[in-house]
């Protein structure tokens, strides 16, 4: 086992040199760069959630009075120069590889092309958003999908079943944005009610709130956001449990169990669960990293939060590379690490499972 | 008011005449007894997280960041290319322009106290100079050869000599003030992004700042200016709110909600179907359409004309002739739009009828270059077409173009050439919203059996490919000016023939020609014919196919702004010469608008 | 004297597939306090069925009539409280098939202990129940475990948080995390040490461990009087690391834990040697002595019904044939099932082998150490010597009994030879060396050397049908291509005693003694050369018993088959066996003639074994 | 049937013996079998016209206008009124003048003079395609009539017919695409459980790095060089979409290759490939056949949000995935939402009940309580029965 988890520990290394390398070799042939991006900008074409925002509409307010003035306007060669220079695109590839692979190494991720602070910092800004949103999303989801597929699994076949089938495939079935649309219309628009508020995670004032007027504003904020992402997380999980459970509930040491007289509850969680939900256990500590850097771009933009999953997506499509490749290799890092922590709590979970090859 | 070919004036225009004399008691579009006070709130779209308007390298920077700042000069709403004194008493220049002196007002003060120099001015162009975006910098530098401070409230720039003579006073009015003394102290840069901003000279400075959400200017209460003529009845708010939506359905929803009042639409869409919520049915909101007579950009579909397909002008008009304005503005638009006929649409620049007078003696000392055509047609009108998608009659004569271009129509129902190739376009766009409006037109080329694709890409790769001209059509479009100069050769001019400003990369001897004289021009009237020469040969060339424009400004608001009556043709002024009633502003408040 | 189980025209089908077996059908016969009733009948006869549905235990796919009443209250149709609170505490189970019947994920003391805790709340209020459940919990901490928490509890949010930023200003957040990371599985490895070692204190001294935990001290006992040698160190196994008579042990260790009124053994003693067998038939006199213990007793075994059962029920089809106390049976039996099955004895002896038979299978000092795995790490701090030196072979038609008491290494010793777990020391099949070839190579071997495991049930795919498994091997083998598959299905079946019209059917729609004839089935149909039989008869009845031997006889005399034949039974082994090892404890401590060990055994452990076997002597 | 093994034949009994799951089948079997005919259902050509006498199938063949007798060498545009009244009459010249009335004359039966001869045109139900512009006057989106049932979008082409079209095309893809990255992903998961050692270790290395690759640049090159297309979509989408069941299978047979008929299987000599594939699979196979429904769904809503991205499909083609932004952008026609929703709930309902289905099919314990419904009287009987042997 030891050994085996130094050589996952060392392997590391090469996937990650992987990773980057194929990275670093795929964007050389993206069409379009961050330098492309920046004059898209300066011409007031850059905005990358065009499409998802809604925004542009037919009668734009293009018009000018004088159309002499210099400023801002014209694109001398020499600018774009400099703008490679300052990228470091003047450099040959490889040179740039090295470096930046040098850097990494020190975990020293560089600055985004875009804005004037560093990638670390930039993913620092948008956790408190992103750990919201997957933090509670994800409990919320656990804590309902997993009794609830037990319950179902239980009851197989009854009309209970029946229903919290449909209503999880409804859930499922609902676009999250236009659900989301729903509950900003109905609930915090100028229209029907307005419960919740329209954005944020906290309020303006919040530095002045109490300490519980503070956490109720916080929850009074992630409400919807949290509902919109949450509501097509059941059925997935749900339906695994009881499938899961399903398969095991008939087994003979289940009856061994019942034998001892223990109420059902302890058998379906204290003897199947275990035995069950290898798959979803495993996937925990997985899931401790989705919470933390899961970002979902849609519900983020509707509810004007600012989370990895908009930087994420402005990163990939400006062509911001420091931030792609930053947090790429960061959160690699990490998925690498999870992957190996996710392989023991097989062992964990299940002592017969071993990694060693078979005969 | 001149001595030895020194002129020295309030203000400045190109050609010729102010129409503020210099002792002017208000501008005539504002309502001098205008009440102050009161909040006006807009929102925007995406985020911010600089307020340097400067860095626009490094940040987004929020909406009218520099709006604390105010410039050597000012310009008016009602007038074009009138530029006057506001941070100056006058200003001085020889007449061949080889220099001008602006006189510095002695009661400038910055917000944070400390009064305004000349050495205010001349640090700040310093710093545009070294620090300012590169495109600028450049210029500048190619403009001004030497600045320098005369005395404490007198600033001198000499400009180089093979710099343009158009323009020259106007940029350099133009120019900002920034507070040396805070630079200095701070050590603080004009390309980095920053949150706190150095002191700026204006009515307003920033109130309130929460990153990614709200910004809020607020009046400033000891600014030096509030008594000064061209000052009176503007300005009229406390304060400015900017609120941030990265949604714009979120942001519609904000305003149903009363969160922010004021609103400019820019969907036809939305104007015409999302207008029907609590608000607008108790009579809190109020629409209104107020006229806009600026110049809408030349927004239309672009041929490539690098492409050999587009050479042929018939092939051009046939393809223009599938676009069918009506039908679009009838069953997408909601009817609101108006078909753009010209490059300088809306205005005297126009080119309209037969050529006549000034305009036809500079289009016959070009005739060499020209079809006769264009002396003995009218010039050219966008095309009509009937009700429905397709017009038949259009059809007919777009076949016959394509037949005259040499093309027919094979067994496939496909355009085929001489060579038997069929004829491949490809439509390059990146919006998603015009998605709607090109489909139609794009069935329609399909029908007259052009192998069209549709392809959307993302912004870097659509820029990536205009900008190496690799694309055949696009929906592009030209920016003119209602008082046109040396720019018109940047976008028309073969020298600059793949300049991004000319997307069709369309280059023409005569246009080249007639841009020499739209520069040369000592007065408007001359400058108006030639750009109406210009205009008249270009729609000839038909390189782009024109489409809508609005000429209008939709805005819906809270029913406690009011308007001056006479409001000014080029600006609309809510930020500006509006005011709120604050009775009104109660009322709405009283009724629970705002919530 | 009350009655504690009255069973009243019991009937229960089972639904499959759109039809109904009709399992049992209509059953009557009573449990008096402090009584036993011994079970028997013919495999496959509903006596299994019968016990599970008196506290309601077999799935939905059973459809039951009748009644049945624990003292004086209906069963049938009870609610799941009632039933619960009877559950375990009242009436406790021994379940047939105790390989299948733990829990795999629980070591073994976790499921012993929650049997005890549930039902004896008294031992815990002793020392107050918070306390010694945490000190129970804790028993499985080792260091590496609580490491390995505790570094994926480094990624937990709020720690995440404030460590991270704490320590942005010195590098980055990666950094900071591994510091994190490290830090916590350093903790936790540290951590785990100490409550290791506490535990292990614990366990040393038994008398604290009284005071402290006792409820731990109770498994401790309760683990050493079914015999597992050394219990502390066995707590934390899990099941599958144990030998089968170790699970049964375990089982009945599970069972007897809460002192119940009524004790439903089905077959408990089926895997264990004889010594053993009769120190649980001891156990269970005692309890039934002090305890006024009632018991319903299903075995084969007619030594032992005779020896511990008050009365008898013969089952046949579903449906009592006969009843009445044990002598009268014994004495004179009615009906001529009853009389058959008291008649039959697998006796005989093998057919001797011809001397120029070739040697089928060789091992030489085979070796099979289990590593025990320790530390964060997990290092290999020690071993389990499942079998030391092991020498043996067997040739063509030829059989090699192994006996020797449960856990002695039998099975352990079978699988290596069957290449189906690594051994160190030659093993020679047909004078080819075979522990060098990869599985691939050993793959054509397999229609050759076949193996009947000793947990029939587990060794059959829950989710195929009974042909498809037995016929598998065919279409692997090609063993007589040309014939209809099904048709020799039904043919084996027939041979081994099944009804061939059920071999659609899955696996767990069988009784115990049907699954065993089906792994045997399943080897026999491929005719191999050389078959492992892993105690193969040891769910069946005497009569199928019989038939059984008695086809292995045949067959090894038709094809010359070798075989390895281990089984607890020695009546069996002497009946089939030319040659007999005896093992103990990993070593092979006496082999030889057959007939050399029966008459005349060398060592003392032998010589007690036959002693209990054939005397039914408890030594 | 008889092809099936006894095996298979009893599974297939259970999994008609889940009402719900049978049903979900022939809904969604029809429902896609009536999608894959879509061209005739919901289409701008006629099925069938009947000019001169000569009968003709537009939705196989290219006419153009001339040969209907009309003036353009295009392809006839049969929605148009003056190819409907060519067709109708003949290919009366008068059609240009007043096609409307020419029609209506012909309908009401009357005989016109010149050149005339009597034809007719069978149309689709619908007579859209997915990309018609609907030629009504009004605006877009419109809402639900009888000429578009589900409305307009908000580019004027009917929603009905645009749906029927992108389910097909999201059938078909989600369905390629799952098929055949399942396929991939249980292998390669399978492989790397059973065979364990390095083969896993070095797998599953390639697994990271290629789940790290950023398939949206992928995407974007191979489509600034190839083009958009469908079966591009389809290998791409497959190519990074494979390792989704990797992991879980990998878990549940590393599990698995531990038990006990594993070990006979081995004991058998079955080949590995046998044991990993009909006795581990099915046994390990909880979370494949739990996610299948949601990888379909999942793969539409990955196409869905290409298209929303505006990396995926050529934007005229009928994608769900571009109605439900439409959706969002136009909230004043709810009815795009509801569409867009109710196609959705429906495919995913039907693909969680089927394989629902197959989950009990391949349960062995699984038992329908009302099928069987045997009651205690019946047991008795069998009784009675089994008394008479
Ligand atoms: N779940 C089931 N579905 C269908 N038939 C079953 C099921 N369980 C048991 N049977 C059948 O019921 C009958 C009785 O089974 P039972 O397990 O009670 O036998 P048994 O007397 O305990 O036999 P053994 O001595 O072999 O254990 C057998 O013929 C068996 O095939
Ligand atoms: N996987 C394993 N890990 C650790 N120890 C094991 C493992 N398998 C077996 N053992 C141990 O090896 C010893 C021999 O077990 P084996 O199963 O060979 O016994 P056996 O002679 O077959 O006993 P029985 O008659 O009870 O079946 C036992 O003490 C058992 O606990
Ligand atoms: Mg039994
Ligand atoms: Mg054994």
């Amino acid at each position: 086992m030891g050994a085996y988890i130094l050589r996952r520990l060392l392997l590391v290394i090469p996937t990650l040199l992987g990773i980057m390398i194929i990275n670093f070799a795929l964007i050389q042939f993206v069409p379009g760069g961050p330098i492309e991006q920046i004059l898209a900008n300066l011409e007031g074409n850059g905005d990358v959630f065009e499409g998802i925002s809604g925004g542009g509409g037919d009668a734009s307010f293009g018009s000018e009075t004088e159309s002499d003035y210099i400023g801002g306007r014209g694109l001398p060669p020499e600018f774009i120069a400099e703008l490679e220079r300052e990228f470091g695109f003047d450099k040959p590839p490889l040179e740039r590889f090295l470096n930046m692979m040098w850097n990494y190494m020190r975990f020293d991720f560089g600055e985004s092309y875009f804005r004037s602070i560093s990638v670390f910092d930039l993913v620092m800004e948008k956790m408190p958003v992103s750990i919201t949103l997957g933090l509670w999303s994800t409990l919320i989801a656990y804590f309902v999908s997993i009794p609830l597929g037990i319950k179902k699994a239980v009851r197989d076949g009854s009309a209970f079943d029946t229903w919290t089938s449909g209503a999880i495939i409804v859930g499922y079935a609902i676009p999250g944005f236009l659900f989301a649309i729903l509950l900003i219309v109905l609930f915090a628009g100028g229209s029907y009610w307005r419960f919740f508020p329209l954005r944020g995670l906290t309020s303006s004032d919040f530095d002045q709130l109490s300490l519980i007027g503070k956490v109720l504003d916080y929850f009074w904020h992630i409400t919807l956001p949290v509902l919109a992402s949450t509501i097509s997380a059941f059925a997935t999980l749900t339906l695994l449990t009881k499938n899961s459970f399903l398969d095991e509930i008939k087994k003979q040491y289940v009856i061994t169990a019942k034998a001892k007289g223990l109420s059902e509850g302890r058998v379906l969680y204290g003897h199947i669960f275990r035995n069950a939900m290898l798959i979803v256990i495993s996937g925990f500590p997985a899931l401790f990293v989705g919470v933390f850097f899961g970002g979902s771009l849609i519900i983020e933009t509707l509810f004007s939060l600012d989370g990895l999953g908009r930087l994420g997506f402005e990163a990939a499509v400006a062509r911001d590379y420091p931030v792609v490749f930053g947090t790429l290799f960061a959160f690699s890092l990490i998925g690498l690490v999870i992957g190996i922590i996710t392989d023991l709590t097989y062992v964990f979970i299940d002592p017969r499972i071993n990694f060693e090859a078979r005969g | 008011e001149s001595h030895e070919g020194v002129i020295q004036s309030h203000g400045y225009n190109e050609y010729g005449e102010l129409k503020y004399s210099a002792d002017f008691t208000h501008l005539d579009y504002v309502n001098p007894e205008a009440p102050i006070g009161g909040e006006v709130s807009i929102s925007t779209s995406g985020t911010f997280d600089n307020m340097n308007p400067f860095a626009t390298l490094s940040g987004t920077p929020g909406l009218m960041s520099s709006m604390m700042y105010e410039r050597l000069m000012t310009s008016t709403d009602d007038e074009v290319g009138s530029d006057y004194c506001l941070l100056c008493t006058t200003i001085e220049y020889p007449e061949d322009q080889s220099w001008v002196i602006f006189h510095l007002r002695d009661d400038v003060t910055f917000s944070d106290g400390t009064p305004m120099t000349a050495h205010d001015v001349i640090f700040t162009h310093e710093l545009l100079r070294e620090q300012a975006t590169p495109s600028y910098r450049t210029a500048i530098s190619q403009l001004v050869e030497k600045y320098e401070a005369l005395d404490d409230y007198t600033v001198k720039f000499s400009f180089s000599a093979d710099a343009p003579e158009r323009g020259r006073v106007s940029q350099m009015g133009a120019q900002i003030v920034m507070s040396k003394a805070w630079f200095e102290e701070t050590g603080a840069r004009l390309d980095e992004a920053r949150m706190e901003t150095s002191p700026g000279t204006g009515e307003y400075m920033i109130g309130s700042i929460e990153p990614g959400r709200q910004l809020i200017y607020t009046r400033n209460p000891d600014y030096w200016g509030a008594d000064m003529p061209i000052n009176v009845g503007r300005g009229n708010y406390d304060s400015i709110r900017v609120e941030y939506f990265a949604d714009t359905s979120a942001a519609f929803e904000a305003f149903k909600a009363g969160e922010f009042t004021f609103r400019r639409e820019n969907s036809s869409l939305n104007w015409a179907t999302s207008y029907d919520f609590p608000a607008i049915e108790k009579e809190w909101v109020v629409r209104d359409t107020l006229d806009d007579g600026t110049l809408p950009a030349a927004t239309g579909f672009v041929f490539n004309l690098r492409r050999e397909k587009f050479q042929d002008r018939n092939v051009r008009r046939a393809l223009g002739l599938m676009f069918n304005f009506s039908w679009t503005n009838e069953n997408l638009q909601y009817g609101l739009f108006q078909q753009r006929e010209s490059f300088w649409e809306n205005d005297r620049l126009k080119a309209a009828g037969l050529p006549e007078g000034r305009e036809l003696e500079m289009l016959e000392s070009v005739r060499e270059y020209l079809p006769t055509e264009i002396f003995t047609e009218e010039a050219l009108l966008p095309h009509e077409s009937g009700e429905r998608a397709l017009d038949r009659g259009n059809m007919r004569q777009a076949l016959v173009l394509m037949e005259a271009a040499g093309y027919t129509i094979g067994d496939d129902g496909l355009l085929h050439d001489a060579n038997g190739n069929t004829l491949d376009i490809e439509f390059l766009e990146t919006r998603q919203s015009f998605d709607r409006v090109i489909t139609p037109y794009i069935e329609n080329l399909q029908r007259l059996g052009v192998n069209i694709t549709y392809n959307r890409v993302d912004p870097s790769q659509y820029q990536a490919r205009t900008q190496e001209n690799d694309f055949d059509i696009i929906f592009g479009y030209y920016v003119n000016g209602l008082q046109e100069g040396r720019g018109i050769r940047q976008r028309y001019g073969c020298d600059n023939k793949d300049d991004v400003f000319n997307p069709a990369g369309y280059c023409s001897q005569a246009v080249d020609e007639l841009a020499k004289l739209v520069t040369a021009a000592e007065d408007y009237d001359e400058m108006a014919a030639a750009v109406r020469a210009i205009d008249r040969v270009m729609r000839y060339e038909y390189f782009i196919v024109p489409v809508w424009y609005l000429g209008k400004n939709w805005v819906a608001y809270y029913d406690m702004y009011e308007y001056p009556d006479n409001l000014p043709e080029f600006g609309l002024g809510y930020l500006d010469y509006w005011w709120i009633n604050q009775d009104k502003a109660d009322a709405l408040a009283a009724a629970g608008a705002f919530q | 004297m009350t009655t504690v189980l009255d069973v009243r025209d019991l009937r229960v089908g089972f639904r499959q597939d759109g039809s109904v077996t009709h399992a049992v059908r209509g059953v009557s016969f009573q449990v008096q306090k402090g009584e036993t009733v011994a079970l028997v009948g013919e495999s496959g006869s509903g006596k299994s069925v019968t016990a599970l549905s008196s506290v309601q235990l077999l799935d939905d796919s059973a459809v039951m009539a009748g009644s049945i009443k624990y003292n004086g209250e209906e069963m049938v149709g009870a609610d799941e409280r009632t039933l619960r609170r009877v559950r375990g505490n009242d009436i406790s189970f021994i379940f047939q098939e105790p390989m299948t019947s733990l829990n795999p994920l629980h070591t073994i003391e976790k499921q012993l202990r929650e049997s005890i805790e549930l039902h004896q709340g008294h031992l815990l209020r002793r020392v107050g129940q918070k306390r010694s459940t945490a000190i129970a919990r804790r028993h499985n901490w080792t260091p590496a475990k609580m490491a390995f928490v505790a570094g994926s509890m480094s990624i937990f949010p709020p720690t995440i948080l404030l460590v991270l930023k704490a320590m942005s200003v010195l590098g980055s957040f990666l950094f900071a995390w591994l510091c994190c990371f490290v830090l916590f599985t350093a903790f936790g490895y540290w951590w785990g040490g100490k409550l290791k070692q506490r535990n292990e204190e614990t366990i040393v001294d038994h008398d604290a461990i009284k005071l402290t935990d006792p409820v731990g001290a109770h498994v401790i006992d309760l683990l050493r009087r079914v015999g597992i040698h050394e219990p502390e160190k066995r707590l934390g196994s899990y099941p599958h690391q144990l030998s089968g008579g170790q699970r049964q042990r375990v089982m009945i260790a599970m069972a007897l834990a809460n002192r119940p009124e009524l004790l439903i053994a089905d077959e408990p003693t089926t895997a264990l040697d004889v010594t053993i067998q009769a120190q649980i038939l001891e156990l269970l006199a005692e309890l039934k002595r002090d305890e006024g213990m009632s018991m319903l007793f299903i075995t084969h075994d007619l030594t032992i019904v005779r020896k511990i059962a008050d009365r008898v029920c013969v089952m046949k089809n579903g449906e009592i044939v006969e009843t009445g106390l044990t002598n009268e049976i014994f004495a004179n039996p009615q009906h001529p099932y009853t009389q058959m099955l008291l008649a039959a004895e697998s006796t005989g002896l093998p057919v001797p082998v011809a001397p120029d038979a070739p040697v089928v299978l060789r091992t030489d000092k085979s070796r099979i150490w289990f590593p025990i795995h320790a530390g964060l790490l997990k290092r290999t701090v020690g071993h389990v010597k499942a079998v030391n030196e092991a020498s043996l072979e067997i040739r063509a038609g030829e059989t090699l009994g192994v006996v020797g008491e449960s856990g002695s290494g039998k099975t352990t010793l079978a699988l290596a030879v069957m290449r189906l777990i690594s051994s160190e020391g030659k093993i020679a099949y047909l004078g080819q060396q075979i522990e060098t070839l990869s599985a691939k190579q050993m793959r054509p071997l397999r229609s050759e050397m076949q193996i009947v495991f000793q947990d029939p049930y587990g060794s059959l795919s829950p989710r195929m049908t009974v042909a498809e498994i037995i016929a598998e091997g065919l279409g692997v083998h090609g063993v007589e291509p040309g014939r209809n598959r099904r048709e020799m299905v039904r043919e084996i079946m027939q041979e081994v005693g099944l009804d061939p019209d059920t071999m659609d059917r899955y696996p767990h729609e069988f009784s115990g003694g049907q699954r065993q004839r089906i792994a045997i089935a399943r080897a026999m149909i491929l005719r191999p050369k050389f078959v492992v039989l892993d105690e193969p008869t040891s769910a069946l009845d005497m009569t199928v018993q019989v038939q059984i031997v008695q086809l292995l006889r045949d067959l090894q005399q038709k094809y010359g088959l070798a075989y390895l034949f281990i089984s607890h039974d020695l009546k069996v082994v002497r009946a089939l066996s030319h040659k007999v090892m005896v093992m103990k404890q990993g070593d092979v401590v006496e082999a030889g003639d057959a007939d050399a060990i029966f008459d005349a055994p060398q060592t003392d452990y032998t010589r007690a074994l036959m002693a209990a076997a054939f005397e039914g002597k408890v030594v | 049937m008889k092809l099936l093994s006894p095996l298979n034949q009893r599974r297939w009994r259970n999994f008609k013996r889940n009402r719900r799951a049978v049903w979900s089948l022939i809904i969604f079997g029809v429902l896609f079998g009536l999608s894959l005919m879509a061209e005739f259902i919901a289409n701008d050509k006629p099925i069938a016209v009947n000019y001169r006498g000569d009968i003709r199938m537009p939705i196989f063949h290219f006419y153009s206008e001339r040969d209907f007798g009309g003036d353009f060498p295009t392809e006839a545009v049969y929605k148009d009124a003056e190819v409907e009244c060519l067709i109708v009459t003949g290919g009366l010249e008068d059609c240009f003048d007043d096609p409307d009335g020419l029609i209506a004359a012909v309908d009401a039966g009357e005989t016109l003079d010149g050149d005339f001869s009597k034809g007719w045109v069978i149309w689709p139900l619908i007579p859209y395609s997915y990309n018609t512009i609907v030629d009504v006057k009004g605006v877009a989106p419109a809402k639900p009539s009888a000429d578009n049932w589900l409305g307009t979008d908000d580019t004027k082409r009917d929603v009905v017919a645009r749906v029927i079209y992108g389910f097909r095309l999201s059938i078909a893809f989600a369905l390629i695409v799952t098929i055949a990255s399942s396929l991939i992903g249980i292998v390669a998961g399978a492989v790397q459980g059973y065979f364990g050692g390095w083969t896993d270790l070095i797998f599953q290395r390639f697994i990271e790095i290629w789940t790290g690759t950023p398939s949206l640049y992928v995407i974007i090159i191979v489509f600034a060089i190839l083009g958009r297309s469908f079966w591009l979509l389809v290998f791409l989408t497959v190519l990074f979409g494979w390792p989704a069941l990797v992991g879980v299978v990998r878990a549940e047979f590393l599990r698995a290759r531990n038990l006990e008929y594993v070990r006979a299987a081995k004991a058998l000599g079955v080949k590995d490939r046998t044991i990993m594939f009909r006795h581990m699979l099915p046994n390990a196979m909880v979370a494949t056949v739990t996610m299948l429904p949601f990888l379909v769904t999942g793969a539409i809503a990955t196409l869905a949000s290409l298209d929303f991205l505006g990396f995926g499909l050529p934007s005229s083609a009928p994608s769900l995935g571009e109605l439900t932004l439409q959706a969002k952008q136009n909230l004043q026609a709810p009815w795009l939402g509801f569409t867009a929703f109710f196609t959705f709930a429906i495919m995913l309902s039907l693909l969680v009940f089927i394989f629902e289905g197959v989950r009990d099919a391949f349960d062995p314990r699984k038992t329908f309580v009302a099928d069987g419904l045997v009651d205690t009287a019946e047991l008795s009987f069998g009784n009675v029965d089994g008394a008479g042997e």
